[in-house]
């Protein structure tokens, strides 16, 4: 994992996109990283897609827009059509596969579906597939301490909105599930993404 | 913290508590934050009928010698210009924030700067300048604010903080500075004379031309001492940079990168971002073209700083202009480009 | 054999509105296309979209178009029709648009009598920009930048529109809507083609006002945001005829001001 | 036979027209996502629509044609 | 022993006024600057000067003063009261700056409540700038840009200011008054007594319309003009008090706004 | 005849036949003359309730394709300036006469040039020009108004008169040209589609970045074309000149006093005048300079147009300035002055 | 002794105390001229004057005195 | 007299200042000379000054703002107290004696003192003082050809205004009086100022 990564997550306005994406920056800042978040903003959210682009880094961070991502997180099928071919090689997407049907065909980066919108409903967690998304984002290249991330969680969701905050965690640790469904306690990771 | 919302917590921290805006993408949650924060303060968070009306309460309140300040973006500046004209007609300081997006017209919401024109030269009619500060992160758009309240006192001028879309919606760490306590005090300030001084008068009217040719000149005279004293910008790997690149605000975040890559890859690059966009940082730059065989601008207009950096660089090496427009954000790589166009043009041309 | 008793009306394109699903926007537009279809005048109207959510409304209207800057679609509609005296010109406006920074140009039409329509969408808020206070919106209501509710001693009263314009001499048609029910949207219907009859007839300025839903910055669901709109904004903004000079017997603006100044110059002191 | 066909290229899913529809036959299809992400409006019983068109002068989006 | 019984007023400067001679603004100043005499407040007041003959009042007045923009002036005042709240905040307009590009700042000022005093002086042209026409000159009026009469169905109706803002929640007194002979000053005196004195009480926004002179530009000499003022002006402006929030029995107008609100939910369709 | 007068006659001859004005000095003749003449040339005159809603009607019927004029002083074109970058945006003719008077703020009513960069850089916000044309006496007022209404609907571009306020006050001799009676077709215009074509649009939203962009980069395009082949300008005794003063509008006719009597006492100065202001006569000014040993640039502002003259002559030889300010016209006998002493340094320097 | 001083820095001699005088006991003195080219307003008749302050109430210019 | 001359032409609002510099100019117009007529102007006028500057000359005008005038014509003693010091050496000044009463002392200088405003009223004239010192102007400077400045006159008294004629006639005649009351029936132009 490089010094340096860049996010992109992607889908309709309202399906929690911003949010996942600060949580990214929070767990950023709280391992005391550079990071920027920058969502798309403006008129055209409305009815259509959101996005943001999110970068922790160990140096100052040049541009805080993503174009050409390590990372894309896509929460439905046009997002997922419009960004697939600007992530670079060797880089990894994770899709809501039950707001996308058909998959990309690059076979130069690492596809990880996850029916994120579907676990959410089973789960009574509505509204909170991007958590899970970031959840197994988190599993599959480990950006931080997942103890960092629950942090994040905590301050991230507001005081008034505190009886969210178990259904948030749920969330993220339904994503972190491996595929046999167990949950992975400690997150291998990458050197230069260690804290303390 | 948002770049708009730092620019707002700062403002407060300053001393701010006169807030006047006017919705408009993409700075309205500067204007949301000042709403929920100022009643707290104490202070005053008023919407007002339109970017018009802002100015000019902009322009009571800082009569009245207090810190006001008021927001918008391009299309609301341009209706500010005449306020700001009477701002610096009338000697009243004040801060005027503009966020940036693609013109002309309605245009887009996307970030630009392509309002620099309007904010070094020409805000509004007749002659006169703010100060213009450009911040580069979020970290700057909460430091610069801070210090256009204490220069536009200091100096009893308006100053701008020209940012961008980008600029504001980002989020990025923060350290917010200690809430200032101390302020300079205004004998000139409106605020009745209690029969204890003649009656203060706020006016930029002046129907003799001799005496409105003083008033100039006297303002004229503190430009000069801003230009002397207020040039910031910050240097970037110039030192022994071949090519020198000038960019502000966003585009020298990319820019940034762009150098980076071009030491990458040889090539003996550098980046001045002007701080100050007026007074421009005529000295650093001077400077750098001495040692420079190139200059590049990078901006996000159809080229307008150029002017500035031309008339600097006043022919001593090539100029070259490199520029996205209508919202678009240059990327590292085109920037990149460009640079090695340049470096292989300076190679061709030693030969 | 069935036949189609309700379509989309000719004078609308085939875009896709870029309102919210549920936003009232989309049904004061049909009732405007269904107004110019009916009275044949799609191919000589000319409209005019403002700054705010229905600024993509020239993408809309199969009529000539013109955007027109934040406020100022009174000005611009009013050389619109002194230039095409012939033609038909409206203006569809926000509450901000309409009653805050365009204020100047919307009562200055108004007095001056243009023979142009009015099409004012009451929200009571900003939509496009994401929901901030707007001159129209309540006493208490929580917005943007009221986020402790509209505190009417800092941030003023709501300016009723049509109770206010219905003063000036310049105004032939003054009326107050709604389209919560079929029936309301009916009868903003009528109020519509009202108005664009007394333009062609030149009568005078005309405006009708649409009591509308802003689902999204409200934070309501579109049928609790009718619901809100029925217990909150309709008995602050009545509907009902403010001014209606042909109702009042005379055939314009002029005429009815002139017996008004005839009346006051009788009546002496007030 | 009355009925009515919702345009889905159309339709948001706002809900307005199944509010009031006074004979209740119409309901947001949650089997179908459009492209812009909603469950669109279907009739659920063509035999229960009396083509009033109530539905079709409430719908925001223009999205539904009433036949009878 | 013979007394002074009338004298200039210690609120005004020594400097001579700037009108030309027998112009009614500088009654009205004189009768300000007694207001502030009477209620000892020239050292707390603030005044706010505009574009237009009254431009250099900021010479005349003795409080501290402002000079603001054309048309501009109730944002300046508004904003000096929000910074001075203890403070007496007055704006001098004339009709062009006022009703004319200051529309909508009047109006948003008024609908506010803002706790200031405007003196609208109504002369029915743009003096200053050589007698052109304004949002007030009457119809058939002659100025410098309607040669031929103002031409109603061409540039509109005239607007009558205080009857437009009483329609607004904001506004606590709006009275209309004139100075065309001895009895009418000292009635006019004591309407702009009691805007001031309803400001310092905090009842909300007031107003006194002013209906005045122009003998230059009107080309009359100063006592045909008031002679003109009586014929022409006052029936088409009949002075009277339009809105008192007081005499309606209410503390300010928040009270009274609140009462009216009650009344129209009541009350249903107009 | 006046010259304001002059203008509006020439603009009525010209096919204007809209005309939305506010009143301000010094113009007010010119909206005075459009009142008594307009109805009975069939057009429309109308007093707008300010400028910002004068010039959004010069939008409005220039949208609905007619010759449409407005016309302010200083302070009423900053507001003016959404407005006009709007018709900028939206690709709209039109012609702006701006009588400039002293500034900043209310300034005072005395002729000036201190608008020179709100004319020529940024008259609003975003990536846009005006075409700028400068009378200097009261046949060019007729003459250049009259030219603008053809630039403006050649070129899709508003149109800017700059004058001041002693060209629009003073009365000169003038030739009136022949009424215009063909005018350019204007299929975008707004007129009602009559069922016969698809519905026209008049516009300057592009939400799309990149189409906002290529607008951007269109207009720039046609810009480069207006570059190419409309500067003008007036040479006077520039041929052999030394000392090449440069000058616009009132400030060159005292400049050409200047130079005369400069020539009388031995110093080979000229005077280039510009007449575009936008583009900026730079052909004829770099010409001049590959002859000249100094450039003076006289202007009535704080030095405005010298930023130009400097760009252009790009350190070649020195640029000097010479200025008066709020509404003072430099006389003839301090302009000669200022000559003599560049003439004395440059023998100075030759020794 | 009720009588008027005119301030001649003042007055501007545009005759509306004239006008109003009930006494008719103020004129405009034709032989004077003020340095801004007026002809100031004078009491013609001190025993006519009742000092009723009418002339100052409408001077403009507040360039009358009233002494009772 | 020289090929190019400058006049000031000074009073108060209201004394007929601008129409006589009109005379002179159109004048100057019938008989083929660049010319230019600049008012001072705003709202300064009122009540306070007026003037204007006029030029005459063969050649293209430079500053039509006269500031060292050859010619000045003073009609309130301010204007003439104002203005005198600027007057060219050499240069004559027409006075309204009625209006001052303190007479220049410079003698570089030829001061014509004449009593207009007085002539015009006893003449029935009022309001046409300027027109007699345009008439004196004429006769001690002849600038024109007095059928022109007649023609002038004809032109410039507005069609409506016509009745006004005879008396502008008048005035200019007691104007062009000499000292023993005599009218100059034809005005010895200097040679570059004839005309046909
Ligand atoms: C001069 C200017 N100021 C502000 C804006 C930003 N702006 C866009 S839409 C809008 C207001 C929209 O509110 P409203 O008119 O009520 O329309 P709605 O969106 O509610 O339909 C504003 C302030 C702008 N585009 N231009
Ligand atoms: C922005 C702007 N527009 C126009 C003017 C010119 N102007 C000066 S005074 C005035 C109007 C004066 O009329 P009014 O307000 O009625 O005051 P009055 O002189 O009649 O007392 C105008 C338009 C200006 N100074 N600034
Ligand atoms: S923001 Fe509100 S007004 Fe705008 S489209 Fe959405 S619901 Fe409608
Ligand atoms: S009202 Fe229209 S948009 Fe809404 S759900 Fe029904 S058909 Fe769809
Ligand atoms: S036409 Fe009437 S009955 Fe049929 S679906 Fe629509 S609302 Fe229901
Ligand atoms: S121009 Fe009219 S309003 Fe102005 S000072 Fe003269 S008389 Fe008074
Ligand atoms: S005080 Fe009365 S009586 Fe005396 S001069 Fe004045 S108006 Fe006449
Ligand atoms: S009213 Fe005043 S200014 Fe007028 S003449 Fe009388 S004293 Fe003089
Ligand atoms: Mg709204
Ligand atoms: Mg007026």
């Amino acid at each position: 994992m490089a010094a340096s990564l860049n996010m992109l997550l992607a889908g309709f306005g309202g399906q929690g996109i911003l949010f996942a994406g600060k949580l990214i920056a929070y767990a950023g800042l709280i391992e005391g990283r550079e990071l920027s978040w920058l969502p798309s903003y403006g008129p055209e959210m409305r009815g259509g897609t959101a996005n943001c682009s999110v970068c922790l880094s160990d140096e100052p961070i040049g541009s805080p827009l993503v174009l050409e991502p390590d990372v894309l997180v896509a929460m439905n099928q046009p997002s997922l059509d419009k960004f697939i071919d600007s992530v670079v090689p060797g880089g990894k997407v994770i899709i809501d596969s039950t707001m996308c049907q058909r998959l990309p065909e690059r076979d130069d980066v690492d596809i990880f579906p996850v029916p994120a919108t579907q676990l959410a409903e089973d789960n009574g967690l509505k509204g909170l597939a991007s958590v899970i998304l970031i959840g197994k984002l988190l599993r599959e290249i480990g950006f931080c301490d997942p103890r960092t991330l629950d942090e994040a969680i905590v301050k991230s969701v507001p005081p008034k909105k505190a009886h969210l905050l178990p259904k948030n965690r749920k969330a993220f640790e339904i994503g972190m599930l491996n595929e046999d469904g167990e949950s992975v306690p400690v997150c291998s990771l990458p050197e230069d993404w260690s804290v303390e | 913290m948002k770049g708009n919302e730092a620019l707002a917590e700062a403002a407060i921290r300053a001393g701010c508590r006169f807030f006047f805006g006017y919705p408009i993408t993409p700075q309205t949650e500067l204007a949301a934050y000042m709403a929920k924060r100022m009643p707290k303060e104490g202070g005053v968070y008023l919407q007002a009928e339109s970017e018009i009306a802002a100015i000019n309460m902009v322009y009571g309140a800082s009569a009245a010698g207090k810190r006001a300040m008021t927001s918008s973006s391009s299309p609301g500046i341009s209706l500010k210009g005449e306020g700001i004209s009477y701002m610096a007609g009338a000697d009243l300081p004040g801060v005027i924030i503009n966020v940036q997006r693609g013109g002309p017209g309605l245009g887009g919401i996307q970030p630009s700067q392509s309002d620099y024109f309007q904010a070094t030269r020409a805000t509004g009619h007749g002659d006169f300048h703010l100060i213009v500060l450009a911040p580069s992160t979020v970290q700057e758009m909460t430091d610069y604010v801070f210090r256009a309240f204490d220069l536009a006192d200091e100096y009893r001028t308006p100053v701008m903080i020209l940012a961008d879309g980008m600029l504001g919606q980002m989020m990025e760490p923060v350290v917010l500075p200690e809430p200032k306590t101390e302020f300079p005090a205004k004998p000139w300030a409106v605020t009745g004379h209690k029969g204890q001084r003649t009656h203060n008068i706020v006016n930029s009217l002046h129907l003799k031309p001799e005496r409105l040719e003083e008033t100039n000149v006297e303002r004229y005279q503190r430009y000069d001492r801003i230009k002397a004293t207020e040039q910031l910008a910050e240097e970037y790997r110039v030192e022994d940079a071949e090519i020198v690149v000038v960019a502000f605000g966003a585009s020298s975040r990319i820019v940034r990168s762009a150098v980076n890559k071009a030491r990458e890859k040889g090539i003996k690059a550098g980046l001045i971002r002007p701080i100050t966009l007026w007074p421009f940082p005529a000295d650093a730059i001077s400077a750098a073209t001495d040692r420079a065989k190139a200059i590049l601008t990078v901006e996000m207009n159809m080229g307008q700083m150029v002017d500035d950096v031309r008339l600097v660089v006043c022919g001593r090496v090539p100029v070259e202009f490199f520029g996205r427009a209508g919202g678009i954000i240059p990327t590292p790589a085109e920037t990149l480009a460009v640079i090695e166009r340049i470096a292989a043009s300076l190679e061709g041309g030693a030969r | 054999m069935s036949k189609i008793v309700f379509e989309r009306p000719h004078s609308l394109t085939d875009a896709q509105f870029s309102y919210c699903p549920g936003c009232t926007h989309g049904i004061v537009h049909r009732l405007v296309a269904e107004t110019m279809d009916e009275l044949g005048i799609e191919g000589t109207t000319v409209g005019v979209a403002p700054v705010g959510c229905s600024v993509l409304a020239y993408e809309f209207f199969g009529c000539d178009m013109v955007q027109a800057a934040h406020g100022r679609a009174p000005a611009v509609a009013t050389a619109l029709k002194r230039a095409l005296p012939e033609n038909v010109v409206f203006a569809y406006q926000g509450d901000g648009d309409l009653a805050s920074i365009g204020m100047a140009e919307t009562v200055h039409a108004a007095t001056r009598g243009e023979k142009i329509t009015i099409i004012f969408i009451n929200n009571a808020i900003y939509g496009m920009t994401g929901g901030q206070l707007a001159p129209t919106s309540l006493p208490d209501q929580v917005t943007q930048t009221s986020p402790y509710g509209r505190d009417v001693n800092e941030a003023g009263f709501p300016i009723r529109v049509v109770e206010m314009l219905s003063t000036l001499d310049g105004v032939a048609l003054a009326q107050r809507v709604t389209v919560d029910t079929p029936k309301n949207v009916r009868a903003a219907k009528r109020a519509i083609k009202k108005a664009f009859e007394y333009q062609v007839e030149g009568v005078g300025y005309t405006i009708i006002e649409v009591v509308s839903t802003c689902p999204t910055n409200w934070g309501l669901s579109p049928v609790d945001a009718l619901q809100w709109l029925r217990d909150n904004m309709l008995p602050y903004y009545p509907p009902g005829v403010y001014k209606d000079v042909k109702a009042d017997g005379f055939a314009n603006v002029a005429e009815a001001a002139a017996a008004r100044a005839l009346e006051l110059a009788g009546g002496g002191e007030v | 036979m009355p009925r009515i066909i919702v345009d889905g290229r159309y339709c948001k899913g706002c809900g307005l027209c199944v509010d009031v529809c006074p004979s209740k036959c119409i309901v947001l299809d949650p089997d179908t996502i459009t492209d812009k992400g909603y469950h669109p409006a279907m009739l659920t019983d063509e035999s229960l629509c009396t083509g009033c068109a109530s539905c079709a002068i409430m719908c925001p989006d223009v999205a539904i044609t009433v036949e009878r």
